[in-house]
């Protein structure tokens, strides 16, 4: 086991640096933008000295590299400094709303997973039949639609014509945790439905490619009957794939949030980063964008970690 | 005729794809033909019916939405196809570069693709487009070399599959350089999984403008395309009038198209080799 | 009494990529209990369909056009799958070739065993257990207690196929069909293995189907043998009787492939290749060849002989420039070569060429055969199109092939048209020395005896020398002028071959030696009876019985 | 005004049911001067009771409670009755009634103003609104420290006076008729004295904040003691930031929010025939204008800048791009509902001759002009840049349309290309329109135009405190913008909200959206 701990470690240091770069990059490419914070808050009417007062007040007016360090050595004392604009504590602003990110990315998870997996081996296992060709149609066109368009659908169906769910999930903290579940039920089958698609037709390709495998043979003439063979054979060879496709699409569904954001206005990570980028408010920005980089490492880690768990070969490899 | 050979033994559900992705480029090559209209023209009052002049009713504008359609497929395709163009040609050059010069030629391309891809695309997408704004160069770069990620990705594994072979080796045993090993020895043998996935990512980068446009950073006006169509008639969904039905369906049309087709490619070059 | 398998005019039919295919043609064979009956013909011949056939399973694509299957009174062929499935595991057993393929690699050993029995209520698990630790003891298995509760891929290949042999008798079987069990072993493994399977069968009086390629193999096991040749019955008889007197030309061919021999040794001249104290390893640590020296002379063929894992393939490759040696000198010509590959000049290159084993990897699928053998000519001679096509046919000429290969692809050629072509390659630059690095132990025996003439003969008319690897005795003694045996690394004994093949010997080539089974069917239990076979280390033998 | 609405009916853009309730409406304001129409019925007397849901665009998770950086719509909304209070307020007819401000009166020569505060107006956390707040809360903006917003509208008040607790006395630098409008400003509400953090929205108004989290969603509930009476009617009060329009529109048609701003205008009319929603389209001030920089050429040529005034097809304009909901604009930046609007005007016409004329005057047939364009201007300005190009191709000018980046217009493009789209709130008075936006120093002179006799008359009219005078005065700074200004203003828009027919209100105001921003405080639930 301690080759995977050894793993783990060189890894997360792997992560650490790329995370540093990711950093320097952002901090670099908001420099780099035409106008800057005190134009873009103070808009149109800005007089000269107002925006000359407000970088100084912002300490904009310092070396960008002195400002960078003080950055970093802040993030490492775990202050997420304040953002530009309003001076409100970016880790409160950034904090409540990645876990609403997180909540419609795990609501979506949870259902369309195990689903998916579900669908995918009935898929395999009645290969060519009529539920298979069903089930292929359907994904296929599941992901050839925009899913903004998805969204659109879905509301203008649900909210608007039959008016049993709501249209908007403009979720906050005041509400129950009945009516936050209520609210998000249709951004989550948006989001959903993507997703599963694409988890299923990679979940049926893996375990047809190791149905044709010789072990499978094997049982067969083993007389082992044809479920047995799915569930006992099959899937535990299968694990390692699917759960890279799971991973795979758990990330994406943190970033897919952005344009469910703004078609049903729930309050995501996604919309805050946007207008931080406009309005240049540079801690939001390097907090957010750091967000999603530590997020995507994270769930690749998780990925790696575990395909090596569900892989005898490896996990007694030494 | 070798082509009408294999034409004949494709599956009912490739023809079908074939047949999609053809109408649609069709119409894309055609456009200026068949649009009765010109591509930002104001014909008629706000989001008519279908009928009466206008085969698919008009869109957010008063113009006629076929010739928006048209017009439409034509800049999609043509930019989606110039972006996944590029991705493949820098995501190819390098994958097998890394992969038959290794060292650190493949240390250095692979950790920045990590770092390029530790970053969720459509957010840097849309950090980089909303900076230095949404102007079709501006686009082009941004998203394809972001997609070159993947496909380098791809190459690079496909290489190292091929390198390991004996030709490859009795290539190197017999003096051949790098160049001729990449091009007569490696790079035909990826080709047919290079060009089944040349589909997919057209599809994924085909997707990914019309979400840009859809948060107002893809294609700009007054160009059409299909992704803003469908962003600028949503209105129309929940009045209960099919105008954004039409571009998002095309989208979708097309896409399906290809994917059909290139579920059958790979088919076929699967039992090639399995042969 | 009645037979327990009794096939009668079975035919089969396979999906080819746009026509149906007769895999087996009027197939007719009886096999009573405790019976052992050989299925013997090459690759393509359809013993492995007809051992299928026999337990009534049809790969995906295949399907039984007519005949029938009688297994104990029951009809297989359109049997409901409830019934085969039922007698699939209990009633018949298979092994198959490469056990390591054939376990699954996320279950362990014991509980594959305990699979059909506890899933068929036959047993229960602790049951189970305690059954494959007895047969695991039976057949040899190191800590029979413990190994059950490995992975696969924490056993070697030899074991594993022992422990599937093992598998195949958990509910005792009526009957067990052996699919080249042995073929991917080495020599020394496969002595072990066969003996397993000589003591499975007689044990508990079970029938067998044995299917091999390998006719000294099966004469070991078999009471009567079988020969098949493109889904057709050649011949079928008594083992002893078909070996003595084979009434059919193909039969005799498969006999007499193993006795060819080189009668004349070329004579010696120059020193083509030296390698003097060569040492080499992958990493700092583990080297992989040691203190290696060789001489191969102009037009002889020097031939390494050794088990898998000896380091033979890693010397072609230090001798090749793609592993430099660490330690000592390789010398061409007379010239000291540039340890790595890259040091070499285009003209040393030009004159020390290789042959691979798996002729299917070896060429290039998206070229014609005719770029595959022009760009040596174009890159070494740079010869214009025209003389490049002129050569190209006489270099097809050369190695027995027609001009109509000239713009096929290398997917439309036989194993064997490949190997061909393999080595017209390698001719094209008029070589002094080519490796053959175990060129003919992916082809069948008659295919590889083909090529074996044709290296011959081409050594005699061009003068070009061989350092031929292999691990395959007969094939040393068809064309060797010289031999080199080595084990771990290191070259143990090594002469010309007339003294190699006469006692003494160092211990390791004298039981490399003797492992080389004989077309004599008692061969195997002379071995095993013989003093040498306990001096020799195989295994001590248990007396313990066997429930 | 009853022909604007004659030719909304033809197009359908009005049912006859509405039709008749506004026509009756004009009839009885023909006597004022300028009452906007309003679309509300006739309505009975003000219910109390219910919550009250908004579905707004413009707020953003950047926004600041502190009212120098207030620069979008929910923040400035939140002085104007709903959390906090100014000194003055502005109602429909463009008039300064009192707020916090009971009274107040200049004396001669209009450089001394006193204001007497309204007693017993309280705070929400109880203190008494004293002269020290209202000194405090006017006199921060001139800090340049804040870089507040309105720093060049308080910047000429050079002494603060305070006359025992109720009374204030402003002495401004020079005379200006209209200061108290100034004071009526959504950047100028009254706070407590020596306020640092603002983000609880302290203030006197008729709510008190309860939940707040920027660019998402506030709530608040009824401040007990509010001292305006006849107002806030509702209990409680819910805003959602909802930036996506069709979001706002499913919203509103789910009954998930009672009212929304900037409905989509293509959908306007649909939103009108549903029963249960009415739409709030009222004549207002937002100017969509098209500034060319007068210092340079062309554009310095005035007959250059005629000929491209006559170019534009104003009503084209006004039917595709505002979908009828707005009326034509004359060149100036002074919309019909501000006091001393020149109506009498004459409104130029789209007339490609005369457009030819004045170019070949110019000598610059076969010119290519440049627009550089972008939404961020105003919702619909490359469309109307586009219809533009068409209207002066038949006058035989060569319009490019440049699309500029959305990200960064207001720093590189506009008032730095020579010809550019931007858009402007009327103000409530001519005197801060012109100073903010035409004077010759103003910073935002978006045509550097330098008009001696203009400058002239701007400052004579500020002091002058005779009606009749001021108006013919400011009639001719606007016909002197209308012939030799750079600026071409074909529309002005309506303010056009969306709310349910639960919700009443009573003749809307105009110079802000959502009934001059107050909205929560003067609306109510009839249900």
């Amino acid at each position: 086991m301690d080759s995977l701990k050894k793993m783990v470690v060189k890894r997360l240091a792997a992560g650490a640096v790329t995370v540093l770069v990711v950093s320097i990059l952002i901090f670099v490419g908001v420099e780099a933008l035409p106008g800057d914070p005190a134009t873009a808050i103070l808009g149109q009417q800005a007089t000269p000295e107002n925006l000359a007062a407000l970088r100084k007040e912002l300490k904009l007016d310092m070396p960008p590299h002195v400002r960078y360090f003080s950055w970093v050595s802040d993030v490492a004392r775990g202050d997420l400094g304040r953002s530009l604009t309003n001076q409100r504590p970016v880790a409160e602003m950034i904090g409540w709303r990645f876990s609403n990110t997180l909540f419609l990315a795990l609501a979506a998870a949870t259902v369309a997973v195990p689903l998916a997996i579900l669908l995918g081996m009935l898929a395999a296992l009645y290969r060519e039949s009529w539920l298979d060709k069903l089930l292929s149609i359907s994904s296929l066109s599941a992901i050839s639609f925009p899913e903004f368009f998805v969204g659109y659908i879905l509301i203008a169906i649900f909210a608007v014509k039959l008016g049993i769910l709501p249209g908007v999930a403009s979720i906050h903290s005041g509400m129950g945790f009945g009516q936050k579940l209520l609210a998000i039920v249709l951004p989550t089958i948006t989001l959903m439905l993507v997703v599963l698609a694409h988890m299923m037709r990679m979940t049926r390709a893996a375990i047809i490619g190791i149905l044709t495998s010789p072990y499978i043979e094997m049982a067969k003439l083993k007389g082992v009957g044809r479920r047995r063979i799915i569930y006992h054979h099959a899937i535990p060879n299968a694990l390692a794939p699917i759960i890279n496709v799971v991973i795979m699409d758990l990330a994406w569904l943190v970033v897919g949030v952005v344009v469910v954001e703004v078609v049903f206005v729930y309050p995501g990570l996604g919309q805050l980063l946007v207008d931080a980028v406009s309005k240049r408010d540079l801690p939001v920005v390097q907090a957010s964008g750091l967000i999603f980089a530590c997020t995507y490492i994270l769930l690749n880690l998780t990925a790696d970690v575990l395909s090596i768990l569900t892989n005898p070969k490896l996990r007694t490899a030494n | 005729m070798q082509f009408l050979r294999t034409l004949r033994q494709t599956t009912i559900s490739a023809r079908i794809g074939m047949a999609m992705v053809l109408i649609t480029l069709l119409a894309a090559i055609l456009a200026p033909v068949i649009a009765p209209y010109e591509e930002a023209e104001v014909v008629a009052d706000v989001w008519l019916p279908p009928g009466d002049g206008h085969l698919l009713g008009t869109d957010q504008l008063g113009r006629d939405l076929f010739t928006r359609m048209v017009y439409g497929a034509r800049n999609t395709i043509a930019i989606a196809l110039l972006i996944t163009c590029l991705a493949f040609l820098v995501g190819v050059v390098g994958g097998l570069l890394a992969a038959t010069m290794r060292g650190w030629v493949d240390m250095l391309l692979s950790r920045i693709v990590d770092v390029v891809m530790a970053f969720p695309a459509l957010i840097l997408s849309l950090m980089v487009l909303s900076i230095m704004g949404a102007s079709i160069p501006v686009l082009i770069i941004v998203i394809s070399l972001l997609d070159a990620t993947k496909v380098y990705r791809l190459a690079r594994a496909l290489a190292m599959d091929i390198e390991v072979m004996e030709f490859v080796e009795a290539a190197r045993l017999s003096g051949e350089g790098t160049w001729w090993i990449i091009t007569k020895e490696i790079l035909p043998n990826a080709l047919p999984a290079l060009i089944a996935e040349f589909g997919l990512r057209f599809c994924f980068i085909f997707l990914f403008i019309s979400a840009l446009s859809f948060l107002g950073l893809g294609i700009q006006p007054p160009a059409a395309d299909w992704g803003s169509m469908v962003r600028d008639n949503a209105g129309a969904i929940s009045f209960d009038m099919m105008t954004p039905l039409w571009p998002a369906g095309a989208i979708a049309f097309l896409t399906i198209g290809i994917n059909l087709v290139v579920d059958w490619f790979l088919h076929r070059s699967a039992q090639i080799r399995a042969r | 009494m009645d037979p327990l398998l009794s096939i009668r005019e079975l035919t089969l039919k396979g999906r080819g990529n746009d026509a149906w295919v007769t895999l087996l043609d009027k197939i007719d064979l009886d096999l009573r209990r405790g019976e052992v009956l050989g299925l013997i013909g090459e690759s393509g011949a359809g013993k492995s369909t007809l051992g299928l056939a026999a337990m009534g399973y049809t790969r995906t694509g295949c399907r039984i056009t007519e005949g029938s299957v009688m297994f104990d009174g029951m009809q297989l062929v359109g049997a409901p799958r409830k019934a085969l499935l039922a007698l699939r595991g209990t009633r018949i057993a298979y092994v198959a070739q490469s056990a390591a393929a054939s376990f699954n690699p996320a279950h362990q050993l014991v509980h594959q065993f305990a699979e059909t029995p506890v899933q068929r209520g036959i047993m229960d698990f602790d049951a189970a257990r305690q059954k494959a630790e007895r047969l695991y003891r039976r057949l040899q298995l190191p800590r029979p207690e413990r190994i059950g509760f490995r992975y696969p891929h924490q056993v070697s290949g030899g074991q594993l196929q022992r422990a599937m042999v093992a598998m195949a008798m958990a509910c005792d079987p009526d009957i067990i069909v052996f699919d080249e069990p042995t073929t991917a072993l080495d020599v020394t493994t496969q002595i072990e293995v066969l003996s397993a399977i000589k003591e499975a069968i007689q044990l508990r009086q079970t029938a067998a189907l044995y299917i091999t390629h390998d006719l000294a193999v099966v004469a070991q096991v078999a009471d009567r043998i079988m020969v098949l040749q493109h889904g057709r019955q050649v011949e079928e008889g008594g083992t002893r009787d078909l070996i003595d007197a084979p009434k059919e030309s193909y039969t005799r061919d498969l006999l007499n492939v193993r006795r060819q021999k080189k009668t004349t040794i070329s004579p010696s001249r120059e020193v083509v290749l030296e390698v003097t104290g060569v040492t080499a390893g992958y990493t700092k640590r583990k080297n992989v060849v040691e203190e290696i020296s060789l001489k191969v002379r102009k037009g002889r063929t020097v031939a390494v002989v050794g088990e898998s894992g000896s380091g033979k393939t890693s010397l072609a490759r230090v001798i090749t420039g793609l592993l430099p040696a660490a330690q000592g000198q390789i010398s061409f010509d007379g010239a000291v070569l540039a340890p790595s590959l890259k040091g070499r000049s285009k003209e040393t290159l030009r004159r020390l060429r290789m042959v691979y084993q798996m002729p299917d990897v070896a060429l290039n699928p998206r070229q014609k055969i005719r770029r595959i053998l022009g760009r040596p000519l174009e890159f070494f001679f740079h010869m214009d199109a025209q003389a490049k096509q002129r050569k190209v046919l006489e270099l097809l000429d050369m190695i027995e092939m027609g001009p109509e290969f000239y713009d096929r692809y290398p997917s439309e050629l036989s194993g064997g048209q490949k190997q061909r072509i393999c080595i017209a390659r390698a001719l094209a630059s008029q070589p002094d020395l080519i490796i053959c690095d175990e060129v003919t132990s992916a082809l069948d025996q008659l295919v590889a005896e083909g090529i074996l003439k044709l290296l011959q003969r081409l050594q005699d008319q061009l003068g070009v020398s061989y350092l031929f690897i292999t691990h395959d005795l007969a094939t040393v003694k068809a064309i060797a002028d010289e031999v080199i045996v080595m084990l771990k690394g290191r070259i143990v004994e090594q002469g010309p071959r007339d003294e190699m093949f006469i006692p003494p010997h160092h211990d390791y080539t004298r039981r490399l030696f003797r492992s080389v089974p004989e077309m004599d069917p008692a061969w195997l239990d002379n071995l095993l009876a013989s003093r040498d076979g306990d001096q020799l280390g195989y295994f001590e033998r248990s007396d313990e019985p066997v429930v | 005004m009853l022909r604007l609405l004659e030719e909304m009916l033809q197009r359908g853009e009005i049912s006859r049911r509405k039709f008749l309730a506004l026509s009756a409406a004009i009839g009885a304001s023909i006597a004022l001067p300028m009452g906007g129409p309003s679309s509300a019925a006739f309505a009975a007397a003000p219910k109390k009771g219910g919550r009250l849901r908004l579905g707004l665009q413009g707020g953003s998770t950047s926004d600041s409670m502190d009212p120098a950086k207030f620069n979008d719509v929910y923040v400035q909304m939140t002085s104007m009755g709903f959390l906090r209070n100014p000194l003055v307020e502005i109602d429909a007819k463009g008039n300064a009634i009192p707020d916090l401000a009971e009274s107040w009166e200049a004396q001669p020569g209009a450089k001394v103003w006193v204001f007497n505060l309204r007693k017993g107006a309280e705070f929400h956390n109880g203190k008494s609104v004293d002269a020290d707040d209202v000194i405090f809360s006017i006199q921060r903006h001139q800090n340049p420290e804040l870089a507040s917003q309105i720093k060049t509208l308080v910047q000429p008040i050079k002494v603060f006076k305070k006359d025992g607790p109720h009374r204030v006395i402003f002495e401004l630098e020079g005379p200006n008729a209209d200061f108290p409008y100034l004071l009526a400003d959504t950047r100028a509400p009254i706070v407590p004295a020596g306020t640092t953090d603002f983000e609880d929205g302290m203030g006197t108004g008729g709510y008190q904040l309860v939940e707040y989290e920027p660019g998402v969603r506030a709530f608040a509930k009824r401040f007990p003691n509010y001292y305006k009476a006849g107002r806030a009617h509702f209990d409680e009060v819910e805003v959602t930031i909802m930036g996506d329009v069709n979001a706002r529109t499913t919203a509103l048609k789910t009954g998930q929010v009672d009212v929304i701003n900037r409905p989509d205008r293509k959908t306007a009319h649909l939103l009108d025939r549903m029963k249960e929603i009415q739409l709030v389209n009222v004549k207002g001030g937002l100017l969509y204008t098209f500034p060319m920089l007068c210092d340079t050429p062309p554009f310095d040529n005035n007959d250059l800048r005629l000929a491209l005034k006559y170019s534009v097809d104003r009503e084209d304009m006004l039917k595709t791009i505002l979908r009828g909901y707005g009326v034509m604009g004359n060149d100036h930046p002074i919309a019909p509902i501000v006091k001393y609007s020149a109506v009498d005007l004459p409104q130029r016409a789209y007339d490609p001759d005369k457009a030819r004329f004045h170019l070949k005057k110019a000598g610059l047939e076969g010119e290519t002009f440049r627009l550089h364009t972008s939404d961020a201007a105003f919702a619909g300005a490359v469309d109307a840049a586009l219809l533009w190009q068409r209207h002066a191709k038949k006058a035989g000018i060569q319009v490019e349309v440049v699309r500029e980046p959305v990200d960064g217009y207001w720093d590189n493009v506009w008032n730095k290309k020579p010809w550019s789209a931007c858009f402007w709130f009327a103000r409530v008075t001519c005197d801060w329109m012109f100073t903010m936006a035409y004077a010759a120093e103003a910073s935002a002179n978006d045509m550097h135009w330098k008009h001696p006799y203009f400058n002239e008359l701007l400052v004579a009219a500020r002091g002058e405190l005779d009606d009749q005078k001021r108006a013919k005065m400011y009639g001719e700074m606007q016909s002197l913008v209308r012939d030799e200004g750079g600026v071409v203003i074909p529309m002005i828009a309506n303010m056009v909200d969306a709310a349910s027919t639960k919700v009443k209100f009573e003749n809307p105001a105009g110079n802000q959206e959502l009934d001059g921003m107050r909205a929560i405080e003067r609306w109510w639930f009839d249900a």
